[in-house]
């Protein structure tokens, strides 16, 4: 098996109907004018001219899955009692995540390390990720809001990839990065690469050239005076509307809820995406609420991403600066700019000091 | 372009107001992001060009003090139903009026232009040039305008304190607000069906509608996430975000202004406006009524009148 | 909870009995449906556990009996929301679910040989509870033993039975209060924040434990800061709206601590090195 | 007409408590002979009627929802009815729009004395459901 290989552009179809032969095969389709990571079939059509509006996040972390079904049974001979049978299905079918970029890729190592390297293991997503090929299409250049550059990553880094693919010369050059990946280069469209490889590296360099990067060089630290003002977290998202888009487009976002839902006998308890912009999400039942005004939340979030999470992890951040976030923002709220605040060295409360009072509540 | 004036009026009504709200420069020079200006510095921030899309006066109802606003057009309808709805008080808004001849859709854009990231943005009398890395393209704004513009009635503010240029007359004929509404109509049922399923299997229920409508004035208290009454379940299916946009549409029945945030919003690109604008269509036939327009009017499922004149008994 | 098992699975365990201990609070004896489970069942005090009502919903409550104890595992629960409000519709011998044990515990190792001040208020003697009868299981390891306990009336303090016991005996101090006067009621009244001040308990090798509502926490926070107590020595548990209790859901955290996992055990001074919400 | 029965569908009544649960016990009372689709909610007054709860039936499971009350001018709290027939004509109007046959939901109005109207409301409604089959084919 060659780790090296060429695909021309008019067997990508061929290519992704083979990855589907025994794997269930998630790929970037064009759905009116919106590009959505959907289990493929061949009548839809595969688009990787631009990232997807939505990361393929879904296909190893659903969106809504049941961790648990219950149902309740009587006993015949004693029908005041009522007994609860419980069922957990962990089988989950191969799967290939085709044609995400490399920013989203890089957001399922962020997931990796909250649901995998823990003592406490998420069973549905560890099995999910160990049974997932990532097969990750290579950036040409930057799209509006991304900065991949600036959180370590890049449009050709191949962290979380099991296959990345560059587009050369009518088609595309790639390369197995595990050995998941290596299995998917013995396919019979996959021709060799090896001559391909030089022009893919210098396509790659141009493209990591040209995205931004929105951290001044050696600003790599978070204030904490100015994380813990108020008043700057009250001027710079005073527009935010408190929506889930943000986060629901993050690859890294993994933040969920567990609820129970209910059908007369039978039910099931199942896992959903929550946003920590939503008030409800820490509301508790006494109506208290540690987070309840939009830039208490949106602070944790960016100090989730920026702050915590690398205190946590070894200096990793929960970004990998798809722009997403920036780009879909309904008000244009710029987590990079905020985080330059943040990083600034010479940041200081009190030139965002209280102009408003509203900042304070 | 009235900027310079725009900036004018706000040095004037600063003193008076806590924040006036208007548009700056986003994170690249084809987004405009919202500004609470709260001193005179900042008023040289503002800018008002076709970008400025934003439905400003959906910050209105949160705000405890007095402040000003600008609002275009199609904005200022929003405080009117406000007015109507008694959401705001109207002597703690002061509104800076812009006439508008048509915004931009910034999703046609950079559709138009490949994705491209924007290096810079210009506009001539009614059109605008994209420069990018690949070369430099220029769209007339009709070809990139949002679909509200291509009918709209109100380009002047119809409620304004101040107002930054001279009224405009529009120049759409009244029939075409519903178009879009009636070529659907025109289609099969199974055809519509098939229209608003495949639509709504797109949505995430982020929320970004709710959030942005101006109209949804629950917000945190929306009945689309409360167990209590347990309206709707946290799962994915196609039936729970069908069931979350009538519950959106519903309750937005004659009241929807039409300022299309939702579908300006939403991160899958969804027509989440056309229920709102088929009840508007029907609130205008049945009750002669259109959302935001007279301050004194009432929004017609708040009242009824014993003998409804256009409401028929339905046989069966 | 660890190794292979997944941890989102609960244990099916039936209610054996049902108490009583104020208008809205409820206690919940359970035992595992597995008894091989139940026997080899162990936790530390201060651990909490998720009881599952099955299509309801689940909820955090602490395990308030203690490990010495393990005949059954308690729980109290206060009727609030939609999870507690279906718990107080669960009868002796149903069946509900149960994951535990989650989260850190108290230091009690930390504390042999020193005086212990437990200052509670209403359901968050719960907590407490689980320590308090460790260290009665255990009563030569620590030294004074002084319990100061309030509600806001007589019927609403919780574990009357046991109030009564520890009254008797001569190796603890129980003060009770109410918040005002109420008929019957012969012991003092007043918040438990002033009583704390009014009793004046030494700082010197004693370590206090606080639960309760997070406005009365506040204020005994300040009046043991005027007493001098070093913040190393102040030990709280917190609360939070949790659903996973496993660190991995997102909502309970304090900066890159998660209260369901890390916590709900911090000392005041574990906490101000934390970025806070407030 | 088939000669098999066809299979009994889904229909939800969301009647109101003063004049058409009463006309539909009238109409039991009277041995009025029925369909047996329908399942009644009793609610306070077709005021109460929320057209979610028209919707939420319908994309959970009916096959069709009937809302009746008091006729016009004639409810039990005044005016309950006459917003309701607002809310619901809009519904009426927006539901085929959405690619739901209208003709699934009707509303009407039957007082406590029309036994045998709501006995036609009730048979013609029926008929009208079972015309266009199942809403929901799994």
């Amino acid at each position: 098996m060659a780790d090296k290989g060429y695909l021309p552009k008019e067997k990508i179809k061929e290519f992704v109907e083979a990855l589907g032969k025994d794997a269930t095969v998630f790929a970037p389709c064009l759905e009116g004018d919106t590009i959505i990571f959907r289990q493929y079939t061949p009548d839809k059509e595969i688009s990787l001219d631009r990232p997807a509006n939505t990361p393929p996040k879904g296909a190893i972390y659903p969106q809504c899955e049941t961790l648990l079904s219950f149902e309740f049974k009587k006993e015949a001979d004693n029908p005041q009692k009522m007994d609860v049978e419980l069922k957990v299905n962990t089988d989950f079918p191969k799967a290939v995540v085709f044609g995400g970029r490399p920013c989203d890729a890089r957001g399922f190592t962020v997931i990796d390390r909250v649901f995998i390297d823990t003592d406490t293991a998420d069973p549905y997503y560890k099995k999910r990720r160990e049974n997932t090929t990532i097969v990750t299409k290579c950036c040409n250049g930057p799209v509006a809001g991304c900065f991949c550059v600036g959180v370590g990553g890049g449009p050709a880094v191949t962290e979380g990839s099991d296959v990345v693919m560059t587009e050369v010369d009518g088609g595309y050059y790639l390369e197995a990065v595990t050995d998941k990946g290596k299995a998917v280069m013995s396919l019979p469209m996959i021709q060799d690469g090896a001559s391909y490889e030089a022009k893919a590296k210098a396509a790659n360099e141009k493209a990591t050239a040209a995205v931004r990067n929105p951290f001044p060089e050696g600003a790599d630290k978070i204030s904490a005076e100015l994380f813990d003002s108020g008043d700057f977290w009250g001027n710079v998202i005073e527009k935010c509307l408190s929506c889930g888009a943000c986060t629901f487009l993050c690859p890294t976002c993994y933040c969920f809820n567990i609820t129970d839902e209910q059908a007369i006998t039978t039910g099931d308890r199942i896992r959903s995406w929550d946003s920590c912009m939503f008030q409800h999400f820490t509301l508790e039942t006494s109506g208290h609420n540690p987070r309840p005004a939009k830039h208490k939340r949106f602070r944790n979030r960016v100090g989730h991403k920026f702050y915590y999470y690398p205190e946590k992890y070894d200096g990793a951040i929960a970004c990998t600066g798809c722009g997403r976030c920036i780009r879909y923002c309904p008000v244009s709220v710029d987590i990079s700019e905020i985080v330059g605040y943040l990083r600034d060295p010479k940041a200081d409360p009190k030139a965002w000091a209280a102009k408003k009072e509203d900042a304070k509540n | 372009m009235s900027t310079q004036k725009l900036k004018e009026i706000i040095k004037q009504v600063l003193p008076d107001v806590e924040a006036v709200i208007c548009w700056q420069e986003g994170f690249d020079k084809l987004n405009v992001t919202p500004i609470f200006i709260t001193s005179p510095e900042q008023a040289e921030k503002v800018v008002w060009n076709p970008l400025c899309a934003q439905n400003l006066a959906s910050y209105l109802p949160s705000q405890k003090k007095k402040v000003a606003v600008a609002v275009k057009g199609c904005d200022s309808r929003t405080i009117v139903q406000y007015m109507q709805e008694g959401l705001i008080d109207r002597n703690n808004v002061v509104i800076i009026g812009i006439p508008c001849k048509g915004i931009i859709s910034k999703k046609k854009v950079q559709k138009a232009i490949g994705n491209e990231p924007v290096e810079d943005v210009s506009f001539t009398e009614g059109s605008v040039k994209v420069k990018t890395p690949s070369g430099e393209k220029t769209f007339a704004i009709a070809d990139v305008c949002p679909s509200k513009c291509t009918s709209c009635q109100y380009p002047t503010p119809i409620v304004y304190d101040q107002l930054t240029a001279d009224p405009i007359q529009s120049d759409k004929p009244a029939e075409s607000v519903y178009a879009d509404v009636a070529e659907l109509e025109g289609k099969t049922l199974e055809e519509r069906k098939a229209y608003f399923l495949s639509q709504f299997d797109k949505c995430i229920r982020c929320y970004a509608c709710r959030n942005a409508c101006p109209m949804c004035v629950c917000q945190d208290s929306c009945i689309a996430e409360t167990r209590d009454p347990h309206w709707i379940t946290q799962k994915l299916s196609l039936d729970e975000k069908l069931m979350f946009h009538m519950i959106h549409a519903l309750h937005l029945a004659g009241r929807c202004v039409e300022c299309g945030e939702c579908e300006r919003v939403c991160p899958m690109e969804i027509p989440v406006a056309k229920l709102k604008k088929k009840i508007n269509k029907e609130m205008k036939e049945l009750f002669d009524y259109i959302p935001g327009v007279n301050p004194e009017d009432k929004p017609p499922m708040y009242i009824f009148n014993v003998d409804e004149a256009k409401i028929k008994e339905h046989k069966l | 909870m660890t190794g292979n098992q997944n941890p989102y699975l609960p244990e099916l365990a039936t209610v054996t009995k049902v108490i009583e201990e104020t208008p809205n609070i409820k206690s919940f004896q359970v035992v595992f449906n597995d008894a091989e489970k139940m026997k080899n069942f162990t936790f530390e005090p201060g651990q909490v556990g998720q009881l599952s009502v099955f299509g309801v919903g689940e909820s955090t409550f602490v395990i308030n009996s203690p490990p010495t104890r393990m005949e059954y595992l308690q729980f109290s629960v206060m009727k609030a929301g939609e999870v507690t409000t279906a718990l107080h519709g669960i009868y002796e011998g149903d069946v509900i679910g149960v994951r535990a044990p989650l989260g850190n515990w108290f230091p009690y190792n930390d504390m042999k040989g020193k005086n212990i001040l437990f200052i509670g208020g209403g359901i968050g003697l719960a907590p407490l509870r689980t320590l308090i009868l460790y260290m009665l299981d255990n009563r030569a390891d620590y030294k004074d033993i002084t319990i100061i306990y309030g509600s806001r009336t007589p019927p609403d303090l919780c574990y009357k039975d046991e109030l009564k016991e520890w009254e008797e005996r001569s190796d603890v101090n129980l003060i009770l209060t109410v918040d005002n006067e109420f008929p019957g009621w012969t012991k003092r009244t007043g918040f438990v924040p002033t009583v704390l001040k009014e009793e004046a308990p030494k700082a010197d090798d004693t370590i206090a434990i606080t639960c309760g509502p997070p406005i009365m926490i506040k204020f005994v926070l300040e009046g043991l800061a005027e007493l001098k107590f070093p913040e190393e020595n102040i030990i709280t548990t917190l609360e939070a709206r949790m659903k996973c209790g496993i660190g991995l859901c997102g909502r309970c955290n304090l900066g890159h601590k998660y209260i369901c996992k890390d916590g709900p055990v911090f000392s005041l001074k574990q906490l101000k090195e934390l970025p806070s919400d407030e | 007409m088939s000669e098999v029965a066809p299979k009994e569908l889904r229909i939800v009544g969301f009647l109101c408590n003063w004049c058409s649960y009463g006309g539909a016990d009238t109409a039991g009372v009277g041995r009025f002979r029925q369909p047996t689709d329908l399942r009644i909610i009793r609610v306070p007054c077709s005021g109460r009627v929320d057209p979610m709860f028209v919707v939420r039936a319908l994309l959970t499971g009916a096959d069709g929802v009937l809302v009746s009350g008091c006729h016009p001018r004639d409810c039990h709290y005044t005016d309950g009815n006459f917003y309701a027939r607002r809310r619901l004509e809009m519904l009426k109007r927006l539901l085929p729009f959405l690619g739901i046959d209208d003709k699934r939901f009707h509303y009407t109005w039957v007082s406590a004395s029309e036994g045998a109207k709501w006995q036609q409301v009730v048979t013609d409604f029926t008929k009208q459901v079972h015309a266009l089959g199942p809403m929901h084919q799994k």
